[in-house]
């Protein structure tokens, strides 16, 4: 994204002196009805042309906070594939286009400093992060998934009960996940026998 | 009660103050004052963990003062119902309901149960103890168990010694406005206030409504608290009713779909159950154990076969009971903290954690990160590195010594995961509002959705598995698993699925239009029968956005989609009277058009539409149908509210007082001290609990400690203190204490104070304030410590973590921990660091253990 | 901490966040300002040697100054926009101009009598630069009077007066300093009257403002202050009584009214700050006004208030 | 100088925008709905992309932002006072004062007046805006403001973050040194939307809009107040004939101003601008007959 910030400066040098002089605000001040110099005349080229950064946006897409549940409307302004701006969509008859600091704070949840970008992957027993790639991680989860649940697969309980699961595998995590990733989440997990399923529903 | 509405849900707290402006009484019972008690008409500051003492106080007032909506009552709720004979009140049993099995620590729940009711058909399987409870039962009563739509036996009078409001008000007599000032430490006039704003502001003309979060869930009796509530709903007249009602305010985006479609480990999505352990016998048998034979649980095959076709497509089918058989099973409790015990134990060998900071959001964080270290392998997924991925190298263990890095061999992957604004997606909110949100970027690198992580996961793990013949992969090789997928990172298309979750026609593919549609022989697939018709017509209803100003009434049905069936207000036949007439101009919601032989308002009625008020179901109706005209709640088997629970609930079907695990007083009631059925990890070494009264060691931790969130953070911190902006607004853990504990812990506003339980010591900075009020409880004052929750050892603003402090002794319903009242101590100054940190809590357990008599001995706690 | 009611004790207004520059530039404009009247009064009076030398003195503070004050903005890169404008409401921008002007003048003078040509030019540019000369040496005061510090608001009757009086001591006592005591009676004479002039101020001022004027006696202010009133009296007192006879005794007491001169400037500027630290010194004036004459601030439930049209 | 002090009401400059003049707007900040949120806060630095101002552990009830300054343009006050919040209340209570802060937009404003470079000036919307393309940090208006609001930057004050990893690229790129406070987000009210805070502020504590009807609303709110017996209700710089000729940007406390770090009879230093220039000439001509004093008397050597 850009700002505005200064380039109107130098077609301004560019002009001939009567320009120059033309736009001197002192000039300006005596000739505008400004004498003292408060109001129109001291206004720069770049507050006169000044657009907000919302009105710039390539598409403006209607979204939903993704901190509390109160689920609050809101509007993601995006330019060149980045995220200008976040703030609340009027139309939602939940919010009414209001915001909480958190909320108000998305953008920069989504462009934290902190924000990881790449595969971590800590060996055993290892002693720093490593990088692995997204595809080689893919393959190993999927792998582990596999080796742990043959090895510690229960088809019945010690007292002969019906069982199909492994007790050796948990998922942890869902309230702040989609509905739709929910539903992939205890659809693999049952499928898998994977019954230790759980989320923030009880913290 | 039981919430911080204004800083925990602010923009939600609008509403609260648009009221307040308009001439609402907004009363705020807290124990702390808070931004919420600063706006409110009225602030009653009371002790932490005595919420059932001051609600039941409020029932015992609308009854010995006859105050309560009788019309409401009698026809809406089970007051009438009579109850069997072996059923025993607390009263009459020192705090114990009928049934107590001190051996399995158990209740036998079948003397709860109404006169002269038959069980039905899943006889045996209750004999071996199972039975829908917790979530599973949560908006159910499936099983309720009635013949038909009525109890077999009523007194409409409300008179007969053993009906629902006579057992009440006995139950509730000793809960006088002295008992509650003593209790609680509020005074009597304060109590009056709220009881008197309560009645004025209910009735036909105006309703009042309760708003809690998990002030009130987390406790070792914390479904109970929210019942208590309901019972003054109930006889208030105050449920199904615009502006009345219970608002459970939930803390994450998405906290109620990871309820409807859940990510829990005893329910599929409905609420419904998963099965059990126990032999059923064959698919049948299932389904009788859970269908109710009236009410809308009465559908329970619909709902489970539908289910089972959106989730094995073709492969489930009638001939093989639907796959039933070779479902995965549970036992009665294998939620997270079981699944932690298992971890240390090392039972546990892989963990996946998507979206969530167990390190530092769990009670007793300590365990968690121990558990950690015993698994062969974690998986984290967040969009920052979180302290549950980093804590092999910097938890609060490493620094200690417990752990040391290189003897972990725990294989962890860290996936940087996409944000809300780069997945197309739906939250459900707090109001049960499905609301779609579009994806606005591309993620970058390798930041990929859970439905991408997910999708992927299972379609690898498919393919792998695919040629295998081991009876273990049947059900994987069976799951239905093909979604279209987009873009270059081939994202899985989210609108398809949540059409699988809202329903189709499997013959033709057709989205359903509601649960209504639902089959039982095969022809429907729907993955969340309460979500049936989210999809209906082919639109994505949660992704209606049409303006509120563009819409005709305030309801706004056409923004978004709500479960079920988009209605706003569930169980809003309430709202009108018995003959189907709103009980005021007023309050006029939904209504029996009596000419056009229709319900009609400006919600979707919560009805049939076209079962008349008069309506009474015949001896041999089934399900739906067999539920009278005059009663709204069709969820239940006997379509009335319940003031007493018979079925469901395990720790009785009324509320009552019980102390928390750890307080710094007795039972005033009952010599039985706590929750008897509440979970505790007794045996285990990881979970001790603080000295009561009476047992050595109890001064060491004088006073209550509650935690709790500020407006400026988010629970773990994993998506707030990455920001800049929050991270310098509550920029440091802190404990707020009141100038009186100051004074007497020597402790100064803006310094360090260390605050100790059994589990752990943390440092805080210090902020000293009015707001934090000693209480005086039977004669003693008390101090409450209040800890805000957020901080871990990395990120933006760091900080030692509460949950350290705290214990995982549990809700029995729910398997929720009591993080909202423990006992803890206090002093100046920064804590012990490494080895001399663990070194102190030992010494602290040691003065605890030393001569502990067995607690059974002495008295029951 | 501060004794009135306040939030935290926090200030209410902000401290000023110039640095040294500043009361130096105040310290050489005053001095160069006066220097050029100097001059000028020297040249018609016949005195070539103190015209030349406070016209040297005098462009060579005016020099000083430019470089003073633009190393202190923050984007020194835009000096030049002070001139963008011209506003009588802003001292500042008024002082720019004069110092453009004044400054201009007196380094055209000086260039032209080193390099000895176009007199009738040279003479143009010291009688315009002594015009702008007493302007440059006591604008400064307003342009701290024109401030919410109340400690130089408050003595907006006397600053002007003061830097003035302090800019022509320096003036006489920076020209006393090169000059022998035969050549140097009237800036000898101007440093003694004018340093005498500028103790009384302080002490008028100081006086004045009360209890607001108590940042004077108090920290940095109070050093600055108290040296500041020996070191004039100090040179005052030399220059007055053995400046006449000696040369070294006349250096001496040129060196010491230049000190106090410097120092009374370091004491005002860091007075500026002390003021505006504690909110005491903001509110309890404010609040006893009010309270003498009613506010305007606040409007009460009630209270008839001004016709919210006229507003806008 | 008088000029700039008539008691119009008017703000020097504004009507000289002439045809391109809009309605004067401003904020009526209503405290006794504000919930202390911090949504202002963060919704202006979000919007204005201002640098983080660094954390301090403040120990002043939730107030860990202490001021407004130049990376705060929006700050909520927090005062905690054992004071009933009703007057009918009886003597005892507890109550939670919060007020978010912000440029008063001053009528009579002192940062504007003495800006040398003309980087503040009077908008067609009646606010004073700082041109950071023109500002050239001479750091006039910091001590000319009578509530300490304008500030200058100074990124050294923002880089004890603990962590700074790359920031996103358009953010830290704002220079130092200039001055810096609120601009009623100029460039927003000229695309026709509403300032960012006011925008979020969840209870409308923060109300934007033409002057004259904020303060008809501001007005009836105050009546309403006292009608409801609320404690120490009162509108702060809503009048015209105040000491700075009513804020664009005012409040209503429930409390006296002093109580929220406010001035509690802000006077706009300018208003003695005449008086001062007039003093200044005639000190300017007593140094020049001074000095030609002493050669007047006491001879030309």
């Amino acid at each position: 994204m850009t700002f505005p910030e200064s380039t109107v400066a130098k077609d301004r040098y560019a002009m001939g002196l009567a320009d120059l002089l033309e736009h001197w605000p002192v000039v300006r001040q005596l000739r505008d009805g400004d004498p003292l110099g408060l109001g129109p005349a001291v206004q720069s080229q770049r507050s006169k042309t000044l657009t907000p950064r919302i009105d710039e946006a390539e598409h403006v897409v209607q979204s939903i906070c993704p901190y509390c549940a109160v689920g609050c409307g809101q509007l993601v302004y995006v330019k060149d594939g980045e995220i200008t701006h976040i703030e609340g969509d009027p139309a939602s008859p939940v919010s009414r286009g209001r915001l909480c600091p958190k909320g108000q704070a998305s953008r920069s949840y989504a462009q934290s400093p902190l924000r990881e970008y790449k595969v971590k992957y800590r060996r055993p027993y290892g002693t720093q992060w490593e990088e692995l790639s997204l595809d080689d991680a893919m393959e190993m989860i999927a792998q582990r998934i596999i080796d742990t649940r043959a090895a510690n697969w229960q088809d019945k309980t010690d007292d002969g009960k019906p069982a199909n699961r492994t007790m050796a595998i948990g998922n942890l995590g869902g309230a702040t996940l989609d509905n739709e990733e929910n539903y992939l989440i205890k659809k693999l997990m049952t499928g898998l026998g994977i019954v230790q399923v759980e989320n923030q529903a009880r913290i | 009660m039981g919430s911080n509405m204004a800083e925990n849900h602010p923009v939600g707290f609008q509403w609260v103050m648009e009221a307040r402006e308009r001439g609402a009484k907004v009363i705020h019972v807290d124990p702390r004052f808070t931004r919420t008690s600063a706006m409110a008409t009225k602030w009653v500051g009371i002790r932490p963990g005595s919420d059932i003492a001051f609600l039941g106080g409020v029932v015992n007032y609308i009854l010995q003062n006859e105050l309560y909506f009788r019309e409401y009552v009698e026809h809406y709720t089970n007051a009438p119902v009579i109850i069997d004979e072996a059923y025993v009140d607390t009263e009459d049993a020192d705090g114990l309901f009928s049934g107590w099995d001190p051996e399995q620590g158990q209740y036998d729940v079948t003397t709860w149960s109404y006169e002269g009711m038959e069980t039905h058909g899943a006889a045996g399987q209750r004999e071996e103890g199972y039975s829908p409870k917790g979530e599973q039962s949560g908006h159910g009563g499936h099983g309720g168990g009635l013949k038909h739509g009525e109890p077999p036996s009523e007194d409409p009078e409300l008179t007969h010694p053993r009906c629902v409001f006579q057992i009440l008000k006995r139950h509730y007599q000793r809960y006088t406005p002295e008992f509650v000032a003593e209790t609680c430490g509020v005074s009597v006039e304060d109590f009056a206030y709220v009881c008197e704003a309560l009645v004025q502001n209910s009735g036909r003309e105006r309703t009042s409504a309760f708003c809690y979060a998990v002030g009130w869930t987390q406790h070792t009796v914390g479904v109970q608290y929210i019942r208590t509530a309901a019972i003054i709903q109930q006889l208030l007249g105050n449920m199904g009713r615009p502006g009345g009602g219970i608002m459970a305010l939930r803390g994450h985006a998405s906290i109620q779909g990871s309820t409807d479609i859940p990510t829990l480990y005893n329910i599929l999505p409905g609420y419904l159950p998963m099965p059990h352990t126990e032999n059923y016998g064959s698919f049948d048998n299932f389904v009788q154990a859970n269908v109710a034979p009236t009410g809308w649980w009465g559908n329970f095959e619909e709902y489970w076969v539908s289910l089972m076709c959106a989730y094995f497509g073709p492969e489930a089918s009638s001939e093989n009971d639907w796959l039933f058989d070779h479902l995965p099973r549970i036992d009665d409790d294998n939620s997270v903290y079981w699944t932690l015990e298992q971890m240390l134990d090392g039972k546990v060998r892989g963990y996946i954690v998507a979206g969530e900071n167990p390190a530092v959001g769990n009670a007793n964080g300590k365990a968690h990160r121990l558990a950690f270290a015993n698994l062969d392998w974690m998986v984290v997924r967040d969009v920052v590195e979180i302290e549950s991925a980093s804590w092999w190298y910097d938890s609060p263990e490493i620094e200690s010594g417990e752990l040391k890095t290189e003897e972990i061999p725990t294989e962890i992957f860290f996936m940087p995961a996409a944000t809300h604004t780069e997945k197309d997606g739906s939250f459900t909110n707090t109001q049960r509002l499905l609301q779609w949100h579009w994806q606005a970027v591309e993620p970058k690198q390798d930041c990929r959705s859970e439905l991408w992580f997910y999708f992927h996961l299972g379609r690898m793990i498919k393919s792998k598995l695919k040629d295998s013949q081991e009876p273990r992969d049947l059900l994987i090789n069976k799951l239905h698993w093909d979604y279209p997928t987009h873009s270059a990172i081939r994202e899985p298309s989210a609108e398809t699925i949540l059409k699988e979750i809202g329903g189709y026609e499997v013959e033709s593919g057709e989205p359903l239009p509601g649960y209504k549609k639902l089959k039982s022989d095969g022809s429907t697939a729907c993955g969340c029968w309460i979500y049936a018709g989210c999809y209906q017509n082919g639109i994505n209803q949660p992704a209606r956005k049409k303006p509120h100003w563009e819409q005709d009434t305030h309801v706004a049905p056409e923004w978004a989609w709500a479960w079920p069936a988009n209605r706003r207000i569930i169980y809003n036949r309430a709202s009108a009277d018995p003959e189907g007439n709103p009980w005021s101009e007023r309050k006029k919601y939904v209504y029996w058009n009596g000419e056009q032989e229709t319900w009609e308002g400006i919600d979707t009625p919560d009805f049939d539409e076209t079962k008349p008020p008069d309506y009474v179901p015949p001896d041999d109706a089934k399900g739906p149908d067999a539920i009278a005209g005059d009663h709204p709640f069709i969820m239940q088997s006997d379509g009335r509210s319940w003031l007493y629970v018979p079925q469901g609930l395990e720790d009785g079907p009324l509320p009552t007082h019980y102390e928390p695990q750890e307080s710094p007083f007795d039972n005033p009631l009952y010599s039985q001290r706590a929750n008897p059925r509440r979970q505790q990890h007794k045996d285990a070494d990881w979970d001790p609990y603080n000295p009561i009264e009476g047992e050595p060691g109890f001064e060491l931790f004088p006073h209550v400690l509650t935690t709790y969130r500020l407006t400026e953070h988010h629970t773990a911190g994993g998506m707030t203190r990455s920001i800049p902006y929050l991270a310098e607004l509550q920029p440091a853990f802190f404990c707020e204490v009141s100038p009186e504990l100051a004074e007497e812990a020597g402790l100064e506003n803006g310094g360090w104070a260390t605050v100790y339980t059994s589990r752990s010591a943390v440092e805080a900075r210090v902020l000293v304030t009015r707001r934090m009020k000693p209480q005086t409880v039977r004669g003693r004052v008390t101090h409450t410590v209040g800890l805000p929750y957020h901080w871990g050892q990395r990120l933006l603003t760091a900080g030692d973590t509460a949950n350290d402090l705290l214990h995982a002794a549990l809700d029995p319903n729910v398997h929720i921990m009591e993080t909202k009242a423990q006992t803890c101590g206090i002093r100046a100054g920064r804590r012990p660091r490494g080895k001399a940190l663990t070194e102190f809590v030992e010494s602290l357990r040691a003065q605890t253990e030393k001569t502990r008599p067995e607690p059974e001995e002495t008295r029951k706690t | 901490m501060t004794d009135a009611r306040s939030y935290y004790g926090r200030p209410v207004v902000k401290e000023p966040t110039w640095t040294w520059e500043i009361p130096v530039y105040f310290f050489t404009g005053g001095m160069g300002g006066a220097s050029s009247v100097l001059g000028l009064s020297a040249k018609l009076f016949g005195n070539e040697k103190l015209s030349r030398t406070a016209l040297y003195i005098g462009a060579a503070s005016d020099a000083v100054s430019a470089p003073l004050l633009i190393s202190d903005l923050g984007r020194p890169e835009r000096f030049h926009h002070m001139l963008r404008v011209f506003k009588v409401t802003s001292p500042m921008n008024i002082g720019a101009w004069i110092l453009t002007v004044a400054g201009g003048a007196s380094n055209t003078a000086a260039a032209l009598e080193l390099l000895g040509i176009l007199k009738p030019v040279k003479l143009l540019a010291e009688l315009v630069a002594s015009v702008f000369g007493p302007p440059l040496a006591t604008y400064t005061g307003v342009l701290l009077a024109d401030t919410a510090i109340p400690v130089w608001h408050e003595a907006r009757h006397e600053l002007p007066w003061l830097f003035g009086a302090s800019g022509a001591a320096a003036a006489g006592a920076a020209a006393s300093l090169f000059l022998d005591p035969d050549e140097a009676g009237p800036a000898r004479r101007l440093a003694v009257g004018a340093g005498a002039a500028e103790l009384t101020l302080m002490q008028v001022m100081e006086q004045r403002l009360g209890e607001t004027g108590e940042v004077y006696k108090r920290e940095e202010a109070g050093k600055a202050g108290r040296a500041a009133k020996a070191l004039t009296a100090a040179g005052v007192a030399v220059l007055a009584t053995r400046g006449k006879g000696s040369r070294g005794a006349q250096a001496l007491g040129g060196a010491l009214v230049c000190a106090g001169s410097m120092c009374m400037r370091w004491s005002v500027y860091k007075a500026g700050f002390q003021s505006a630290r504690d909110p005491k010194y903001v509110v309890k004036p404010q609040r006893e006004r009010a309270r003498r004459e009613g506010t305007k601030a606040s409007t009460m439930p009630g209270e008839s208030r001004g016709a919210a049209d006229r507003g806008t | 100088m008088t000029s700039i002090m008539e008691p119009s009401g008017v703000p020097a400059g504004y009507e000289a925008w002439g045809d391109d003049q809009h309605a004067r707007v401003g904020f009526f900040t209503d405290t006794s709905v504000c919930i202390g949120c911090k949504a202002c806060e963060v919704a202006c630095k979000e919007w204005n992309l201002i640098p983080a101002d660094g954390q301090d552990f403040l120990a002043q009830s939730y107030d860990n932002t202490g001021e407004l300054n130049s990376e705060t343009w929006r700050h909520v006050a927090f005062i905690e006072q054992e004071k009933p919040l009703r007057a009918d209340d009886g003597a005892v209570g507890l109550r939670w004062l919060m007020e978010s802060d912000v440029c008063k937009h001053c009528t009579h404003a002192a940062c504007l007046d003495v800006c040398p470079t003309g980087s503040l000036f009077r908008t067609e919307f009646g606010t004073v805006v700082v041109q950071e393309d023109i500002c050239n940090g001479c750091g006039y208006c910091v001590p000319a403001c009578p509530f300490g609001v304008i500030d200058k930057r100074d990124m050294k004050s923002t880089a004890n973050m603990g962590h700074q990893p790359d920031l996103p690229s358009f953010l830290g790129k704002k220079e130092d040194g200039r001055v810096w406070k609120c601009t009623l987000c100029y460039d927003r009210l000229k695309g026709g939307h509403e300032p960012a805070c006011a925008k979020a502020c969840p209870t409308k504590s923060i109300q934007f809009g033409p002057l004259d009807e904020l303060r008809e609303r501001a007005d009836q709110r105050l009546e309403k107040l006292q009608d409801e017996g609320w404690n120490g209700a009162q509108l702060y710089l809503r009048d015209p004939d105040d000491g700075i000729g009513g804020a664009g940007a005012f409040f209503l406390l429930l409390d006296d101003p002093e109580v929220y770090g406010l001035p509690p009879d802000p006077v706009v230093t300018t208003a003695f601008l005449g008086q001062m220039w007039t003093n200044m000439a005639a000190a300017a001509a007593a140094l020049a007959v001074g000095v030609v004093g002493g050669f007047v008397f006491g001879g030309r050597k």
